[in-house]
């Protein structure tokens, strides 16, 4: 299966409660929500829990090895030229799947240029942002189809997409009950400065707009840390505009994915936007044209790396005997396959034709665009036969 | 059947009457609910169609096109009234990388059928940032369509064929128009295409081209030239983007003299790019330059000086009587 | 004297403690600091006190009462065809007078278009702005030598300049110490919306800026009131951005004298921005092309009435016999007396040129403009003797 | 004296000799100060004048240029970098309503010495909003002036200029030439003005006009064109807004024909201006229309499609043979 389709994935909702070998001591840091620590422990939240079977358990745990998978081999495929650039998640899986999984068929996700895990776990081919990054298209797909909107380059602008696509919702009278709709904006520290953003919550409070905004904290705006946006912790943003705000531990798959699972039920159920800073870390560059080494050091690259995502979950998997060393080969074997089979796709890519420039700049066509069609076919086929090109 | 109705209530009614025909049609902006905007044109909307359709955002341009687009993108039919031309600019992000653009991106697949209103141009006394002109940004703008309504009978059914359109439509209003009275044929069957130029006045001597509120100035030209024997033909230009050349070019090719007129600055302009197709197309058959009658390459001046800074009658028989010195 | 220069009339720095008739019980609202009650009764805050002379208790109701005459002449003024558009500041009197009169000398402020109560604080003669709404020139004034900026049109813009300009003040090393510097940036409930509003909060609290944002929340932009802004009270969104928010009575000048003074000189001893939410009213039509009758109804407006910002001062000066009859006769006699030269020098304001169309679109001049210059005249001169214009 | 610098380098050279001479300019803008900037044009700088003077700012590009104003209005002289040309709209709103319009406003007494430095132009196989060219925009807005580098030379000396300059100027970089070398003679006295253009080649049958990264197509095609034994007369506009059109005028009336060549879209881009200009002033001596060679009129095409949507030396000597057809 080349896609992480959430129904055979996916955590099924009231799962049977399991035993819990380290789930009583609660979290370190009171104002991070934290189920899973980096040490790999269960621990306890006042307000947040999650129970799941160990399928659920593995399922996640998967996601985040595929996903990290697929993203070394963007980063591969950039450096041998097959794509024009590439944006790492690698640190944010746990963000990006535990968010990911917290919703549900009906609910429509509006990324940044980031979240091929969220993608993932839409049961979305991951070959789909591919051509974005290759350069063939400029990601172009049925956002609507997939319940995944387009990734959104310009910072911020989509919150606010976000929010008017929520406002949406309510006017159709969608929201209220368990099969109420409900939206997810994604967008980055850096974000949380930009005009647009801010607008959105706005917007968001006074329209009681069901979206839930899910900042990735993932400490740099390529080279700026996030103090260089907010003196105070990005969660505390939220308060002031009428609507709750959370920070998770980011790097904890279980916690990322008991608080969004909670705010979209929020959403759904008509009880509002809410905010969502997940405390993670870029642990690769922030895109392959980056280099980091020029403006952190590799001690603060350390001390998280000591907090991975799947490092923590691998070993509450193998000790609370929920997965055995052949399952997690297993698993490490077919993510290989995913990259592998990925690659090929990719590489095969046809460009496309240059009079692709004229097409669906308008739905309705335009005389303008025709006629420019029309001239540059005349002209390219003056070059027939000729060397040009 | 045909009604009179102001340039402003002939809008209010045509979005009165997309607002009947489609559920999904939705009308926002500041002020345009219980006080039915600063001018007045969707009064009684919100009472009639309810605060889920029409409805005030919070005082956020960029907030207001942005959550269009999303609403756009869930199917609804989004008209978001800018409540004056300066205060559009917030918003310019929004409409030339995400509204213009999305269609395009999407390979086709998520179209965006949302109309801005702007009430355009001055002439009305006001302070600074009410009387700008700004249609030559978004004609510049791949992705959008641009068009410029200048009396009753268009307000009433271009606002129609704007919000039918399944493209992004940025719609100018000639604010200080808004008064003037005109005939509708509120039945009429065969409305002319919403991006087709119109031959309003024929005539044999000179070309004059114009849009909006410069329509008028125009026509009055063309009578008070009449007066002096010589005979102008009026063209209302109704669409910025896509142009609608062709009846431009007929006409040159009959008069050899083309004035174009607009409240803009000069300088990269509108009436630039009809100069340059019209010289391209018309080459052998132009007796003079392309002339252009419009606003100078100044911000919008102080309102004492408006007068001064507009293109008038005066000004554009000037340029006429200069056709005729090459 | 046409103006209110604040050396003669402001209040004095360390005025000595004077009796206190009233000044015992605390006021009712908790979360908003008041200092005199609508009834005109001194109520005591925790945190804000002012202790002033009678003098400067008498400065401060002068000033009420001249700004809010000249704001009547305005609105006849523009009935009368001599103003194109007047943006009425009644209702606001104590916040503009009381934020106005915290201000030092050095301080600079950046107005929306409604400050006339502020700009009569500074020192400025009052018919500075009337060249704007006359539509003779475009508001435009040495800003600098004012330390009062020009007004500004688009919502929320100045905000960003303001801050600009504070984080100027720091690189002149121009904070700490009672002679700092600090900026005082005004704008509306309405305001609080903008992108740019929300950005200038980032920018202040990142580079620690002496900025002070005074926002006059007179319940309405226009037509809409200000829940189409905010579900929450507006001084909350101070928090989440890193700064402190307060909420004053704006139609109390002893309060709001005081909340301006401790955050201004917060801000100029260094130790950042803050945010003032004066909760006031605007008494009168937006401006005078609005009808408030179409979108609120008297009753609500009557209720403000009762909390007349001059009102309850001059009850206060009665009780407290600070003031007596002839001297609040003599005082709306100066009123009148100032607004009926306004109005003559109003009047015979002369119209521009019609060639100063062209005149600063540069610092360094035009080709372009100045071969228009030249074609304009050309093309005036053409018309000598003709009945043109 | 003279350096050997890339024209990334030469900018970043000219700011530090901007830094250097005068204590109140200032850097700002994202990434500028640590990192250098995403191009690398302000490395070490922050090194060598702090962090006061080279900042980073927060992810706003409103926020960028309305402080950048504030600071003006202080007396500094910041020199805004926006990362990358489609990143500029959210800042559109302070640009053409409160940077181009202030000193208007205050009747003189408040100069706006602000630069904002905008890496312009596609060619660099970049994903969308990288690879724009917006200066159409600012050209048709009055009180900004703006202007194009496409050398190392005048890199060096135009951003100097720019920041010597009392009027606010946008600053267009070509940014797929930044790793371009050039000669820098670093110790010029008398640089030509920043408001000037230059013929860079004489020729005497088709003008040729561009600016910023289509310099080096033009100069390409006039190459390929000798060898075809036709002569042309390249000029290299350098200032958008005003333009300098003397040496325009003065060269078409010698060689009758004009192409003009940039990237943005033609519909109401600069290449019109032009068009209607020379019509104007030289509609005597034209022996053919003036013909445009520009991106078309879509937004720009995923990477893969901008070889053929940019103009390049075939379009070049193509429109260069076609004016020899009327
Ligand atoms: C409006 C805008 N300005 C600048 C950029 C250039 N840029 C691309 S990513 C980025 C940093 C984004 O940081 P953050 O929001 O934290 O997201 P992250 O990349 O860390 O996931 C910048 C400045 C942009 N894409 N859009
Ligand atoms: C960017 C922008 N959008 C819209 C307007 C039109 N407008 C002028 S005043 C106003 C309401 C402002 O309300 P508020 O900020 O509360 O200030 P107030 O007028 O109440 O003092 C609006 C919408 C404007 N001037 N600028
Ligand atoms: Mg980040
Ligand atoms: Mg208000």
């Amino acid at each position: 299966m080349v896609n992480g389709d959430q129904n055979s994935t996916g955590p099924k909702k009231k799962a049977p409660a399991k035993r819990r070998k380290s789930a009583s001591t609660p979290a370190a840091d009171p104002d991070m929500v934290q189920l899973l620590t980096p040490e790999g422990r269960r621990v306890s939240h006042p307000d947040y829990d999650v129970s799941m079977t160990d399928d659920e358990y593995r399922a996640l745990y998967r996601d985040m090895v595929i996903v990290r998978r697929l993203d070394t081999e963007g980063t591969a495929l950039q450096r041998q030229g097959q794509l024009g650039i590439w944006a790492s998640l690698q640190g944010q899986e746990a963000a990006q799947i535990g968010s990911g999984r917290a919703l549900q068929q009906q609910d429509m996700v509006f990324p940044t240029y980031r979240e091929h895990g969220v993608l993932w776990t839409k049961g979305i081919d991951p070959i789909m942002p591919f051509g974005l990054f290759r350069g063939v298209d400029l990601g172009g797909w049925d956002s609507r189809a997939f319940k995944f909107q387009m990734y959104t380059i310009v910072i911020g602008a989509q919150s606010l997409h976000a929010t008017g696509y929520a406002m949406g919702i309510t006017k159709d009278g969608k929201v209220g009950g368990d099969d109420g709709e409900a939206v997810i904006a994604y967008f980055g520290d850096g974000a949380s400065s930009q005009g647009d953003v801010n607008e959105s919550f706005v917007y968001a409070s006074v329209y009681n707009a069901p979206v839930v905004f899910f900042c990735q904290n993932n400490q740099y705006a390529i080279s700026e840390p996030v103090i260089r946006q907010a003196r105070v912790p990005l969660f505390k943003r939220a308060d002031g505009f009428g609507f709750p705000g959370v920070r998770v531990d980011g790097n904890d798959v279980l916690a990322t994915y008991a608080v969004t699972k909670t705010a979209m039920d929020n959403a759904r159920h008509g009880n509002g936007p809410s905010f969502i800073e997940a405390f993670t870390y870029r642990m690769g560059a922030h895109t392959t044209t980056d280099d980091p080494t020029r403006y952190r050091d590799s001690g603060e690259v350390e001390q998280w790396q000591a907090k991975d995502p799947i490092e923590r979950m691998r070993t509450f998997l193998r000790d609370d005997e929920i997965a055995d060393a052949d399952w997690l080969e297993s698993v490490d074997a077919e993510a290989n396959d995913h990259a592998l089979s990925l690659r090929e796709r990719v590489i095969s890519m046809p460009d496309p034709q240059p009079a692709a420039i004229f097409d669906n700049v308008y739905h309705e066509g335009s005389q303008l665009v025709d006629s420019e069609r029309a001239e540059f076919s005349k002209y390219h086929a003056s070059f027939e036969g000729s060397d040009h090109r | 059947m045909s009604q009179t109705l102001r340039i402003g209530g002939a809008i209010g009614a045509g979005l009165r009457k997309a607002l009947e025909d489609d559920p999904k049609v939705l009308l926002m902006g500041e002020d345009v609910g219980k006080l039915g905007g600063v001018f007045r044109v969707t009064d009684g909307l919100q009472k009639d169609f309810g605060e889920d359709r029409i409805f005030d955002t919070p005082l956020a341009e960029s907030g207001i096109v942005g959550t269009a687009i999303g609403l756009a993108i869930r199917g609804y039919r989004p008209v978001c009234e800018i409540q004056f031309n300066g205060f559009v600019y917030p918003a310019f992000d929004q409409i030339v990388s995400q509204l213009a653009k999305m269609h395009y991106r999407s390979q086709g697949t998520v179209p965006l059928p949302v109309v801005v209103r702007i009430p355009c141009g001055g002439g009305i006394g006001a302070v600074e940032h009410h009387s700008e002109s700004p249609e030559a940004y978004f004609a510049h703008t791949p992705g959008l369509k641009v068009v410029s309504v200048s009396n009753s009978q268009d307000a009433y059914w271009m606002i129609q064929q704007a919000i039918a359109s399944d493209d992004p439509v940025i719609f100018f209003e000639p604010l200080r128009r808004y008064q003037e009275k005109g005939e509708v044929d509120v039945s009429m069957a065969d409305a002319p295409p919403l991006h087709s130029a119109r031959v309003e006045r024929p005539g044999d001597d000179v070309t004059v081209v114009a849009w909006g509120s410069m329509m008028k100035v125009a026509h009055d030209s063309a009578t008070a030239a009449a007066e002096d024997g010589r005979s102008l033909e009026v063209i209302n230009l109704r669409t910025l983007s896509p142009l609608d050349m062709a009846p431009v070019f007929a006409s040159v090719r009959r008069t050899g003299r083309l004035v174009v007129v607009h409240e803009a600055p000069s300088h990269v302009g509108i009436a630039a790019e009809i100069s340059a197709r019209v010289t391209q197309e018309c080459f052998y058959s132009l007796e003079s330059p392309v002339l252009r009658v419009t606003g100078y390459d100044t911000p919008y001046p102080a309102a004492r000086l408006e007068e001064d800074y507009l293109p008038d009658l005066d000004r554009v028989l000037d340029a006429v009587d200069r056709t005729f010195t090459y």
